[in-house]
């Protein structure tokens, strides 16, 4: 039986149906969830996907913290329920402390959408498993409110623990500390990311196939877990 | 929307015109406009003539209530009735080649065009030019939402949005202002609905200084079965608002109306500035499809300019039906809003359903699943015992404040054949030829023609606007800008797709609107073909100076001219778009601008051709081709402008038979896998097609001029005129035999004119100079940043 | 040292979108009594000496807001040790 | 019919790019003497009866500010005719 992994629907989630379809041509299930209902159906993992949930107009993903179906979400994460937040789905993590710091407007105000370079550090967590440390990959970054800061403790414990997860290459695209791109929880089963791996899973409408390592590693994590 | 005159001035016109009624407790009522028949009203200031006036007391046997006023003024406007191109416009129908394609066409709110048995496309371009330069972001954005709601409202979803654009010069202040705004503007709405944005263009002329032209296309996909129709059928079935609250939102000249409180309350009177939330329009779109799958929707049209009048007019007269309507369930976002306010408010995001009674409340549950606002405000009604067609009846708390044949207000507004008169200084313009202009005349010279010409505002790099756009939402885009058409994926399963593009030059146009907008029409058509797609439809934005000014008027008449005829030459259909007058300053209209979109069709997706040379694994790498002929052809050229900021002559030939050939040579071509690479020549000439070709990969090329273009000014010639029907293509090698017998086959001339180079990085004209790509790029993506920061 | 703070609010009359959204989401927090939510701006600028209003004036008009969809208001206030962080 | 406002400002330690960006774009208005500009936002809220002190704080802290990098100041003003329309 593959995985089932939910992918979560917000009033303005954009990038849930190709959230989806990455989790298929990973070879998983997706089970698509919805914002008012509590029940995660029994899913093995959780995406947050991207766009504007509520519109993102009071702060990108304040809204959507107090969605029902978040609170079950968080109650599963602190519990070891895997669970990737992609752009704005990071952005909610953040909102409901899954993950420390915060997102905040691109230094240069512009919402940027570009090919990125990113070096993948954490190669130990639920979905970054299938890639080499320190590999380089090229997914598609496109947020206006990219820009991940924190105070300087959590800065530091966060490189110190192994818990930046990706890091912007050749270029800073947003004003991120430390060229942040993405984050882990300390127990490695909750990460946000701000680029879209989701959008390069295939050759045709991606810059590459790097983004398939994140849902392949949740699958392979999951086997490891049933094992 | 179309651009208005600016809005405001109406107001400062207002005469002091003591009102004897008004408050929304007191409304002007079809009672009492019967028994004051003489009572003076302010249709002047609303934009109508003394006969119009007349025609609507002949209509109504009495004189109009003042919402009844409110929207003949706002459905008899030049936006809404078209009622100066519309004699023109006629021609599309006319010579409208076959198509058993088309699903839906002029006159629906956009095309539809079937791409296989179960799916077909819509697709429309509308402008909104004058509230984005009033105020540069929610202009755009409206924009945006506005065709949106367009393609939404044919049963669609949509899918891809695109962006033709025209600023005033690239250096000028008010460009500063405007052009981030607007950038941001479709960015923002565009971004936040989800919709990737796949194409447009960027123009800067000191034409457009004062009339920015803010255009914007909408593609969007549906089941054939599930085509939808704006029609008010079935006396008996519920009419329903669905969507944003109405507020006072663009009301525009109707503001003359505000009454008693008008001095006191003048602030809270002015027009206002749309202003957009895409959240909701999100929403919208998810209510609608979801209530078309579920089919619970007998009629729908969406609310742009002149909403609620507008929809519900047009719904009525679609169906020949009449419609009773309570204004005051309308919710509204300011409760002392008056009813003429109502029915001509432009809030944006919202639709108008016709939904049968026993479906109500599964409709109303869908939209509140979705958390976006349904209102019952209306019944349809039977029409007259009489036999004639039922009429629009509209109370107010128990007044009836109109009653009107829907049909008079939506499709026999007036009709005006405006004098025409070639503008009296076009032959001086014609006769003052570019060819003459002195010409670079050194390898040097040229090289640094080339350098300055990348890196000119038309022709320089434009990602600092195109980063600004989620291309890649919806995971179906398989080309986008830089691209030379947004190809999008239809289906998954078998590849189907479709290519689009959009183009205009305003400049050919001037010189010649008839060769003008046939050119815009073939540039757009190759577009789409160099992708490998076959084109099957077209839409257009007609974006003018002022229709009273008879040099316009020929302008428009000429261009009308020129892309149908176009169009029945190329065998595809015009399905719709939209006319935009009054673009003008003063005395001084805009180059006329035909905008044109052209639709294609590609089986398999798989087999799209991209612009940019592929890298070789070593060494020499792919022949590259140019197909089509060149002459010397400078008048309205980039070049022209850009060295001598000259404008004059006439615009190259256009050959549409040779375009239709050598659109088939690509199609084949693409499909066989002939090609690696393939990319229009139009502006900035061949130098150009090859710089963005090399420049896209990282690929260099080496170029040997053929004979008869290598000596004097003739390799000038060859890289920089703008000949229309070429296209510059790479073929693998072994590919070559097979693809040149098909281009002898079509009678597409070809000219093997280099390689692409897999050592060097650099693009060498052999005879002329060599220059790294590294110099090209730095000269080609400079400008935008150095002008906008 | 002058410290000047510009309000920027939306006109009444203009939809507000960000207001809206949240306005909407307060019941979820279980807020029932709320009847209106405005969202705008808030900019406090600092000048080096004292502040000309006529100054601060034009810089809100030409810079810091929208006439054509926002009103600002202008407050000096006491110099003051800035406030400190948290909640009044 | 209680109004209250609530101002969110950026820390001070947290980078305010918009307040920046006006910074920067005030000598090319002439304007020299500007030391510092942070842009936040004003939120307006107008109650259906008296507000609780306690439930505006909770909304603030909860949703109308992020802790991790806002600060926030609330301010009942006084219930002036309300401002002419926009329940939400
Ligand atoms: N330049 C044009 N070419 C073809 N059709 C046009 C043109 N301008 C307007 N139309 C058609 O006229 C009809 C009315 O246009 P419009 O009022 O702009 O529609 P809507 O209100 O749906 O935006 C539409 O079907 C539109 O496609
Ligand atoms: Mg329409």
């Amino acid at each position: 039986m593959s995985a089932r992994v939910g992918v979560v629907t917000f009033p303005g989630s954009l990038d849930d149906g190709d959230a989806a379809r990455a989790v298929r041509v990973s070879g998983g299930e997706a089970v698509r969830l919805w914002h008012g209902d509590r029940d995660l159906h029994g899913v093995d993992a959780v995406v947050l996907p991207g766009g504007f949930s509520y519109g993102d107009y009071l702060r990108t993903g304040a809204i959507a913290r107090f969605a029902p179906v978040m609170e079950s979400i968080v109650d599963g994460a602190r519990a070891g329920l895997p669970v990737l937040g992609i752009c704005n789905g990071f952005q909610i993590l953040c909102e409901a402390h899954l993950l420390p710091g915060a997102l905040t407007r691109n230094s240069h105000l512009h919402f940027r959408n570009r090919d990125q370079w990113l070096r993948v550090h954490a190669s130990n967590t639920a979905w970054t498993n299938s890639f080499e440390t320190d590999q380089e990959i090229l997914v598609p970054l496109k947020s206006g409110e990219g820009r991940y800061v924190a105070d300087q403790a959590t800065l530091d414990e966060l490189a110190a623990n192994g818990r930046i997860v990706a890091t912007y290459l050749r270029g800073n695209p947003n004003g991120s500390e430390r060229d942040i791109a993405g984050v882990t929880n300390e127990a490695g089963n909750v990460v946000g990311l701000m680029p879209h791996p989701e959008h390069a899973i295939e050759a045709l409408t991606g810059p590459s196939l790097d983004g398939l390592g994140f849902f392949t590693s949740i699958l392979k994590h999951l086997a490891g877990a049933s094992a | 929307m179309t651009t208005q005159p600016d809005t405001a001035s109406s107001e400062a016109a207002l005469p002091e015109r003591a009102a004897a009624f008004g408050g929304p407790d007191d409304p002007d009522t079809v009672e009492r406009a019967g028994a004051t028949a003489d009572e003076l009203q302010p249709f002047a200031e609303l934009g109508l003539r003394d006969d119009e006036y007349e025609r609507i007391r002949g209509i109504l046997d009495r004189r109009p209530t003042q919402s009844e006023l409110a929207m003949y003024s706002i459905m008899w406007s030049e936006h809404c009735s078209y009622k100066s191109s519309k004699v023109h416009l006629r021609q599309f129908g006319e010579k409208q080649p076959p198509s058993d394609r088309m699903l839906a066409g002029i006159g629906e709110n956009a095309g539809v065009i079937k791409i296989n048995d179960e799916l077909a496309v819509t697709f429309k371009v509308e402008s909104h030019n004058h509230p984005s330069f009033v105020e540069p972001y929610q202009g755009a954005a409206t924009g945006v939402g506005g065709i949106v709601r367009d393609i939404l409202a044919m049963g669609a979803r949509p899918v891809a949005v695109m962006d033709p654009l025209r600023f005033g010069a690239a250096d000028h202040e008010d460009t500063a202002r405007v052009l981030p705004g607007v950038v941001a503007g479709i960015g923002g709405y565009g971004n936040c609905l989800g919709l990737p944005n796949v194409g447009g263009e960027v123009v800067f002329d000191p034409t457009y200084q004062g009339n920015p032209l803010v255009n914007a296309l909408c593609v969007g996909v549906l089941p054939v079965d599930r085509l939808q129709k704006k029609d008010a059928a079935g006396p008996g079935n519920i009419v329903v608002l669905m969507g944003a609250k109405t507020g006072r939102d663009g009301i525009g000249g109707v503001s003359v109306l505000a009454s008693a409180t008008f001095d006191d309350g003048s602030h809270a009177r002015r027009p206002s500035v749309q202003v957009g939330d895409p959240f909701t329009e999100k929403l919208l779109i998810e209510a609608c499809l979801e209530l078309y799958d579920a089919d619970l929707v007998v009629g729908i049209q969406d609310l742009g300019g002149a909403g609620l009048t507008c929809a519900l007019t047009e719904t009525a007269a679609a169906a020949g039906t009449g419609m009773r309507v309570w204004l005051e369930r309308v919710p509204l976002r300011e409760p002392s809003m008056e009813p003429h306010e109502i029915l001509a408010s432009e809030s944006q995001e919202r639709m108008l359903l016709i939904v049968k009674p026993e479906q109500l409340d599964a409709v109303l549950g869908v939209a509140e699943k979705w958390g976006v606002l349904a209102t019952a405000i209306g019944e349809v009604t039977p029409s007259e015992v009489s036999g004639l067609p039922g009429r629009l009846r509209i109370t107010w708390r128990d007044h009836l404040v109109v009653d009107v044949p829907p049909a008079s207000l939506a499709d026999d507004g007036p009709v005006y054949a405006r004098p025409m008169r070639e503008p009296a200084d076009l032959i001086l313009l014609q006769a003052d030829r570019a060819e003459t202009l002195p010409r670079p005349a050194t390898p040097d010279d040229l090289k640094a023609t080339l350098l300055r010409m990348v890196g000119s505002p038309n022709l320089c790099d434009k990602s600092w606007v195109t980063e600004q756009y989620d291309r890649y939402v919806l995971g179906n885009t398989v080309l986008a800008q830089p691209e030379d058409a947004g190809v999008i994926r239809v289906d998954e399963n078998s590849g189907l797709g479709v290519a689009l593009s959009v183009d205009g030059n305003g400049r050919f146009a001037r010189l010649d609107p008839y060769n003008g907008a046939k050119l815009a029409l073939a540039e757009s058509y190759r577009n789409v073909a160099v992708t490998g797609a076959k084109p099957v439809a077209v839409t257009n934005c007609l974006n003018f100076g002022s229709p009273e000014d008879p040099a316009v008027m020929w302008q428009f008449a000429e261009a009308v001219r020129g892309l149908a005829d176009g169009c029945l030459e190329l065998g595809i259909p015009v399905t719709g778009g939209n006319v935009s007058f009054y673009n003008q300053t003063g005395a001084a209209a805009i180059h006329p601008t035909p905008v044109v979109g052209v639709l294609g069709v590609i089986d398999n997706v798989a087999d799209r051709v991209p612009i940019g040379f592929a890298k070789p694994p070593t060494g020499d790498g792919d022949l590259i081709f140019l197909l089509g002929e060149t002459a010397n052809e400078l008048s309205g050229s980039e070049w022209a402008w850009v060295t001598h900021e000259h404008l004059g002559g006439v615009p190259p030939k256009v050959d549409l038979a040779k375009e239709q050939a050598l659109a088939q040579v690509l199609a084949e071509a693409a499909r066989v896998g002939h090609l690696s690479a393939a990319h229009d020549v139009s502006d900035g000439g061949l130098a150009q097609a090859l710089v963005e070709a090399c420049l896209r990969n990282g690929v260099g090329a080496r170029i040997a001029l053929p004979e008869e273009f290598s000596a004097g000014s003739m390799p000038f010639v060859y890289l920089f005129s703008e000949s229309a029907g070429r296209a510059v293509v790479s073929v693998p090698r072994g590919h070559e035999k097979a693809f040149t017998g098909l281009c002898a086959e079509q009678g597409v001339p070809w000219t093997p004119i280099g390689v692409t180079d897999g050592q060097n990085a650099a693009l060498d004209i052999r005879g002329q100079f060599s220059v790294p790509l590294e110099e090209l790029r730095e000269a080609h993506t400079a400008t935008m940043p150095a002008l906008f920061g | 040292m002058a410290r000047v703070v510009v309000d920027v609010m939306l006109k009444p009359e203009i939809l507000d979108p960000q207001g809206q959204a949240v306005a909407n989401a307060l019941p979820r927090l279980g807020i029932s009594d709320v009847s209106s939510v405005r969202i705008g701006r808030r900019i406090e600028i600092e000048f080096t000496g004292a502040a000309d209003p006529e100054r601060v004036r034009e810089i809100a008009d030409k810079l810091l807001a929208n006439p054509v969809i926002e009103d600002f208001t202008i407050q000096e206030v006491a110099e003051e040790a800035v406030p400190a962080g948290e909640p009044s």
